[in-house]
């Protein structure tokens, strides 16, 4: 298990190939990751991310050691930025790893809706020196009914 | 205690963190001492159900009691992801 | 959309990166990656990969072209292998990209449930010198129904 | 009309491809006739549901109609991914 959590980008392409790399007894490898979305249309300038930071790796363990014993994953890995990012920046990711794809699939659904509703991030957006917080949508709530 | 701010929660009250020197029993007598100072706590506190609040860094509820608690953290709902 | 059916190796962290690089108007991006797995305790020597060239790359683009519709994806990338693997080795990736989550998730899930089932691909496993075809599970073509 | 075998299929008629001179108007009349040739298609046919056909690359039943048709493949249940 990995939990990271910092300002500065990280390279998704080396992270998902080093987490995928040398395993022999897991089938199953998924990875999920978060992009900064323009608005349809475009106009976004930048999203500011602001965290809780005695709590959020705290958080973020608990929700990851949730889903590595109920799945049995090999592995998990979870990176989340704050701070200043711009449209197209990559935001965090998720990676999963068990014997099977079935499993690999529901921890990562799972990791990303506890992370979104229980760690300690918030998003501004910021559209022509306006800056607006991202309210909590009710499916994100929702979604943990399911587990 | 310590009492921290984030979001538009932090914006509203005009700071991050705070110490506190409280009697309050349990987090809802704690807001509803700091909603009695300043109106611009009273706006920050407006709607306690658009709100949620960690305990010494875990999340809980405006039930949860004070005693030997040394943060408390009120913000909106989270949006990461 | 790109559909990859090959022998050779591919680079994961490359494609992953790539496929995920320069989105602006795509929140999510989920990949899978199926591994050759050993047996437990060991004792697999390879895997062979058998596929029916000319239907492989046609099927996989009848099965992309589906889910690109179904989920309104930005783009989807399939890569395939054939030929021999050993453990550890990456037999294939799927990669999504969509605006929300929710989609980017189902549309790997149901490429993944139909690659499966419905691309003409066949697994032989080689243990001490005994070759044996990889029998289709029940559970794969009763995923399906879910879709 | 070409008509392939893959994986144990293959193995069990002993070859991947072969041209077939026929007067079958389904795939379920070519299946037998290709049965009663030999042993070896005999036990490569010998149950019909462990077995899938493609005609022309496309997946379809036992019942497709062979009118016009340029290629057959029959295959055990895929296993990729």
């Amino acid at each position: 298990m990995r939990i990271v959590v910092q300002d500065a980008p990280f390279d998704f392409g080396a992270e998902a190939a080093g987490f995928a790399a040398g395993r022999h007894d897991m089938g199953a490898v998924v990875t999920f990751t978060g992009i900064v979305r323009d608005r349809p249309g475009g106009g976004l300038q930048a999203m500011e991310i602001e965290h809780y930071p005695g709590m959020t790796q705290k958080a973020l363990e608990q929700i990851t050691v949730e889903a590595i014993d109920r799945w049995s994953l090999g592995d998990a890995l979870v990176i989340h930025r704050f701070g200043r990012l711009e449209p197209g920046e990559q935001i965090m990711m998720v990676a999963t790893a068990a014997p099977h794809r079935k499993d690999a699939f529901e921890a990562a659904e799972y990791l990303m809706d506890y992370l979104k509703s229980r760690a300690p991030f918030w998003k501004k957006e910021y559209c022509a020196e306006t800056g607006t917080w991202v309210a909590a949508k009710d499916e994100d709530e929702a979604a943990l009914t399911r587990w | 205690m310590d009492v921290l701010y984030f979001a538009w929660v932090r914006e509203r009250i005009g700071l991050p963190r705070e110490t506190v020197q409280t009697q309050a029993t349990t987090v809802a007598d704690l807001v509803a001492e700091l909603r009695a100072r300043e109106d611009r706590y009273a706006a920050a506190f407006e709607d306690l159900s658009a709100l949620r609040v960690a305990v010494d860094q875990e999340l809980t509820d405006f039930d949860a009691p004070l005693a030997g608690v040394r943060e408390v953290a009120f913000f909106p709902p989270m949006t990461g992801g």
